[in-house]
């Protein structure tokens, strides 16, 4: 019935719906206690072409390679030397200078957003390295380290989030929303969860032409509720399109928990019913990272379908520039998050193994500062946002269609107006 | 030449265009062992296997999505949508993905598809069977759209529509499907032999997306339609003596405003015809552009004749699809007036 | 690149992608022989307040209460009398009887369409009568049985088929499309799986105002790869809403089998990575259905959260009237189904049971189809499709809006134009 | 009465339908503990609770297919979707079910939801943060389309589509939340505390759904538009000293036609405005029945200014939202011909 100033009040319904909580609010401490951390030991590694239903341990289980001694162990040590771990390090390291620079240049109106990976930069780097250049990326916006694998130019990336002239998506999206052709990276879309789907289909497409090309996406903890990730899991597991479905659970949304989205259990484990392996990775641990998508890669290029992979990690800074995380979340819930950091971990691990120094730390981050501070000279030197040089005006009309029609030249030619 | 209906002059141009290339494949739900609710892909499996002619889950979102992800890869997939009253799910991957990828890329990607879809009434299918919901993509930029009324231009059009690099969404009205309908219901229906665009080549051709094709000359008042409503319009124009000129607009997006002015200059006079439901209709789209570049030839207020702003209801499909009788009396008030 | 006359034919490529089979094809022979029936005693009863994680096993099994004597046995058999499984044989019966008669009339031209559920009456019988009235159902097409367990009049169900004067709907939807808000039964939509997590939110209605009414709902096999079906369980996992989601798995979708949509494994497995018990049962079993429904039930009213059940059944006649499945899959298919036929399969209980004759099943045959018939003659009596009386042109704008706004009343008055 | 922004007279509209009526609850992605990205929601979760200020998962057409659910079972739900271009998720559930659901069941069953969803650009929120599909659902019959353009509306807009028992979708242009914009973008944002129409009520009050406003009385030309634009419109009435009249259509189905038409027949000279593309937008509606309903009285074409028919583009959004300048050279062109 129609409210009323004149309807009386009615009380409030005592709900027994249940709702769920989140890990810590602004007046409450954080408390991770309950995530068990097994021992790299404790994890298993079966044989990539095993059914799916055959391993659903593994999607409630952690592996891990990584060590509290930071040294590897377990049967997930993947082959990797010395050297590719260092590169590793260095490109999360790299990955993480830009991301602190841009977000300055964005606080300082140089850039209209940003968003950080800090925290997560072993998913995408570790990820990437343990692919193939064919392999084709459908990454959410979180995934920028992917770029740095496949050695992008960092300042063409600059010069998306500047939106200027050099912009090779010609200003046509906000910061951050890449697109590489060349580097097989598919353009970034602003909708949750669409690449998901999208990839199966890729995937489809290169058994169809019996090619060994594997597509890889990646959605975050939030993303999984929605209709693609879904449709990626029907339609992936019914043609077993080669595909590597990542889940990377940072543990929020924007200010809404995991809560929201796990169902009380763990995301890998939602693959199980479609008969997809669920791996649930210590997504801090690079190797473990690194191990595990070898592993769906070659099951993919086996013809065995898709890997559900959910990597285990934490988002420990804002959601993106428009984001005050401590308006929703504990100070600092961050420091209480049981998995480390990422960099430091493949730090310390190389230091332990003699294969790094503190020294040789603190000069590659000086060295990585440094150029991308050039780098974003150079950057600059082509426009921005604000002051321009912008693509001509006039381009805004092209790339609707393959031609344009002819409304919408008459529609280029009013612009002036 | 041959005698074809609809279905089977798009089933040609399929088989012609997966005879070709490898790289065309139609998918759907029940478009494979089956050959489609409606036909239209049947024989493609057995000719081409399943592997192109592919059975998919029931996920209009799902079968969106892939069929983008196979675009970037490559392919040119041929989607169908079972009926278009079921395109909802696929929405977001429609308009929010499809129609922008190549502007959001700066040019980068694209993905080459075709979405057939059945739409229209006429067939007792109530609600859910029945709409016509092609002025949604309308005003999505970057979609083509287009409706064929004839069987020539089916299989023309839709060879234009594979093997164009833009996205395509194809509406087929499926009341006219076996043959032409006047929307004399009582009448026995007729078959697509005895029509002259019944007769449809064997081989390969075009007919360009983007052209209206002018279907009768006509001095009074010019009469603008698609789909279904072409031979509504046409009988009502054969029965009414009316000098009316008959213009199959056959793409909506991008639009044939050129043939449309050149025809409203000369009558003075218009009447838009759709199935639709009126507002925000196609209808007030082609209404407005005529407004704006004919202003000043217009001797009569455009009459705009459509569905009702209801549901497709079942027991009363006759008073909603647009008759002869509606378009009449339509042309009429605009002729009385001066 | 645009192909042409002139463009060489290319060569089709060796598709490595895996497309699934049907069950047979009208050139194969039906075989069913990879399904395993397991004997009552086989399957195991959880207590209905059991953890979902603790009972993936449902999942995989197949619930049976009737064995090959024909007598209950195992650990489901529900509490249900003679009497009450007699009402249900009945409706059963009813259900066919009415079914046999609306197709004929389809055939005769009198309905524009319409559906059978033959081979599946224990699905909505069994589970109608495990459940109260005031529970919510949200069902799909082919669940008719449960407007007969609620004592719907069975002439007014012709009359909706029949959009005459006096259809409830006011001949606003095709044949079947049945609404009954008196009896709790939601208006069917056209649009597959879209009432499945709808139903969801009523549950969570329910809860929020305290109250311990359930909601249940039903989609197909085939239907399970919509969007809806996901979001039903995601939503309704997490906020535990009190809601009973059931897949009838019929084998067909139209002439697509159900290999299309199963992804190589139980659909009652789907639920469990998603913290949802999966039950799969014979849906063929009057006894386990209800027994299972009523556990569901139990849980969901202690604030347990869903339950997702499959019916393991078959759909022995065509999709509806525009269908023909000799066009798709092996001639008489059914005959080849391994769990029977659930008419004949309660009957024989009962007969077995001394509660129950052969005598008495040929006179309620005949009974039934006798009520049919005068209550055909009487909905046509009313009206039909194509003669009338319907309900009055005008109505048709009515209920687009509560109150008709000005623009629909101008359109009311120019139908006449 | 007191000061507020259109987010705090949505809050305001919200927090006092909550308070009268237990069946009203505010649902959707951060909408709960956080807030609303936007802030609509603050401190309802601190009054209600986590039930009635609830967060839930991120999947529009799950949000929506729980919403008529719980309508269903007598609940009144707002639904926020958290941008308007992440709404085509939820167009099945809102097309197919939620507006025709009391249709197909004959009056059975129905469910009173608001669906609020900011819109519209100016914040270089790039193309998906920017747009504006409100035409889409004037095109679904059934849901009655609101956008307010000041505080007072927004508040008792709200509040007759909360009271409704019918579903309303209630577009919020996002640019002018805290302020009035009329497309100044190198001026200083303005704030809503000297604006006659950021004084609002405390208590409870309705505006009523399908009646326009008109802001400005003038004799030469109309200018109807709704949402961001009237200010911008109003920007150029005021700088170019066009003797226009301003009409703010408030709601968009119902459309006040009667408020238009009144106003057209005295002008002679229309140019509607929105911040739509063009090409089957809601100005082909408007312009569309103007033309139907005062065509005797045009001494000119009706002219639209729009977006264009691309996505929005991040780089060159002030070439994209409708401009003063835009607005004054169709005002005048109106003016020109005779
Ligand atoms: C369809 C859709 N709905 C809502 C949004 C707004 N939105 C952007 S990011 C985000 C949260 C995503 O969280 P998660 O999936 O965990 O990814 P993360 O940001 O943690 O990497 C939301 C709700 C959107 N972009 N698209
Ligand atoms: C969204 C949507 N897509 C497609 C259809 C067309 N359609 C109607 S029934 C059906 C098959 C459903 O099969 P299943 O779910 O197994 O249910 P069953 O008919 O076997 O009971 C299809 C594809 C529809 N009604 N709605
Ligand atoms: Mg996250
Ligand atoms: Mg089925």
């Amino acid at each position: 019935m129609p409210i009323d100033q004149k309807t009386p009040r009615r009380e409030p319904y005592k709900s027994a719906l249940f709702v769920p909580q989140a890990s810590s609010r602004p007046d409450t401490t954080p408390d991770f206690s309950h995530i068990d951390v097994p021992q790299p030991k404790q994890s298993i590694r079966p044989d990539p072409l095993t059914a799916a239903t055959e391993m659903s341990d593994l999607a409630y289980g952690l592996v891990r390679v990584l060590g509290d001694d930071h040294l590897c162990d377990g049967p997930w040590v993947p082959e990797i030397n010395a050297e590719q771990l260092r590169l590793g390090l260095k490109h999360m390291m790299h990955v993480r200078a830009f991301d602190v620079r841009m977000f300055k240049m964005q606080r300082q109106g140089k850039l209209s957003f940003y968003m950080k990976s800090t925290g997560e930069e072993a998913v995408s780097v570790a990820q990437g390295m343990a692919l193939r250049a064919n392999d084709m990326l459908f990454p959410s916006y979180r995934q920028q380290g992917l770029l740095f694998v496949r050695e992008h130019s960092i300042v063409d990336l600059m010069c998306q989030c500047l939106s200027n002239a050099k912009d090779n998506i010609k200003g046509r999206q906000m910061p951050i929303f890449y697109s590489s052709k060349k580097l097989n990276y598919f353009s970034l879309s602003g909708n949750l969860a669409t690449q998901f789907s999208q990839a199966v289909g890729w995937g489809m497409a290169s058994a169809y032409k019996n090619e060994d090309n594997v597509a890889v996406s990646w959605v975050g903890d939030g993303t999984t509720a929605a209709a693609d990730v879904y449709h990626a899991l029907v339609f992936g597991s019914t043609y077993k399109a080669p595909v590597i479905l990542n889940v990377v659970n940072n543990q929020w949304a924007i200010s809404t928990p995991q809560s929201f989205a796990s169902t009380g259990t763990t995301f890998a484990a939602r693959s199980i019913g479609l008969n997809i392996p669920g791996i649930r990775v210590d997504g801090n641990d690079f190797l473990a990272v690194y191990a595990v998508t070898q592993w769906a890669a070659e099951r993919a290029r086996a013809g065995h379908g898709p890997t559900f992979i959910e990597l285990y990690t934490y988002r420990t800074e804002g959601h993106s520039t428009s984001d005050n995380p401590d308006a929703y979340r504990g100070k600092n819930e961050a420091s209480f998050w049981p998995l480390g950091d990422p960099i430091d971990r493949l730090k310390q691990h190389l230091i332990a193994t003699n294969e790094w120094s503190e020294e040789q730390h603190l000069a590659l981050e000086e060295e990585l500062t440094q150029s991308i501070t050039t780098n974003w000279k150079e950057a600059l030197s082509h426009g921005s946002l604000d002051n321009g040089p912008h693509w001509p005006v006039e381009s805004m009309f092209e790339d609707v269609f393959e031609e344009m029609p002819a409304h919408l030249k008459a529609q280029s030619q009013r612009i002036g107006d | 030449m041959a005698k074809m209906n609809i279905i089977q002059a798009l089933n040609s141009a399929m088989d012609i265009c997966m005879d070709i290339d490898p790289d065309v494949l139609v998918m759907g739900e029940d478009v494979g062992y089956f050959g489609g609710v409606f036909r239209c892909t049947d024989g493609l499996f057995k000719k081409y296997g399943a592997h192109r002619a592919l059975d998919m889950p029931i996920a209009e979102g799902g079968i969106m999505g892939v069929a983008i992800g196979m675009g970037v890869n490559g392919l040119r997939p041929i989607v169908e949508i079972q009926f278009s009253d079921y395109i909802y799910p696929a929405v977001d991957q429609i308009v929010s993905e499809l129609a922008r990828l190549r502007h959001r890329s700066g040019g980068e990607f694209h993905a080459p598809i075709v979405i057939r879809t059945p739409c229209g009434g006429g067939i007792r299918g109530g609600q859910t069977h029945s709409q016509s919901p092609e002025a949604f993509f309308t005003h999505a930029c970057g979609l083509k759209t287009v409706m064929p009324s004839n069987p020539y231009d089916a299989k023309g059009l839709l060879i234009s529509a594979i093997e164009s690099n833009d996205p395509v969404i194809f509406f087929e009205p499926k009341r006219i499907y076996n043959g032409p309908f006047d929307g004399n219901h009582e009448q026995s229906a007729q078959a697509w032999t005895n029509h002259p665009l019944g007769e449809v080549p064997q081989e390969h051709y075009r007919v360009e997306i983007g052209k209206a094709s002018v279907l009768t000359q006509g001095a009074h008042v010019t009469v603008i339609t698609y789909g279904n409503m072409v031979h509504v319009a046409q009988g009502a124009i054969n029965n009414s003596g009316i000098n009316a000129e008959l213009i199959d607009i056959r793409t909506l997006i991008p639009l044939d405003i050129e043939t449309i002015k050149k025809s409203v200059e000369k009558t003075g006079r218009c009447v838009v015809v759709h199935e639709a439901t009126l507002t925000s209709g196609f209808g007030a789209e082609i209404l407005s552009q005529v407004q704006e570049q004919c202003f000043w030839h217009l001797k009569a207020p455009i009459e705009r004749v459509t569905g009702w702003d209801t549901p497709y209801p079942h027991a009363f499909e006759w008073q909603y699809f647009p008759s002869q009788k509606r378009i009449t009396d339509a042309m009429l008030r605009t002729l009385e007036s001066n």
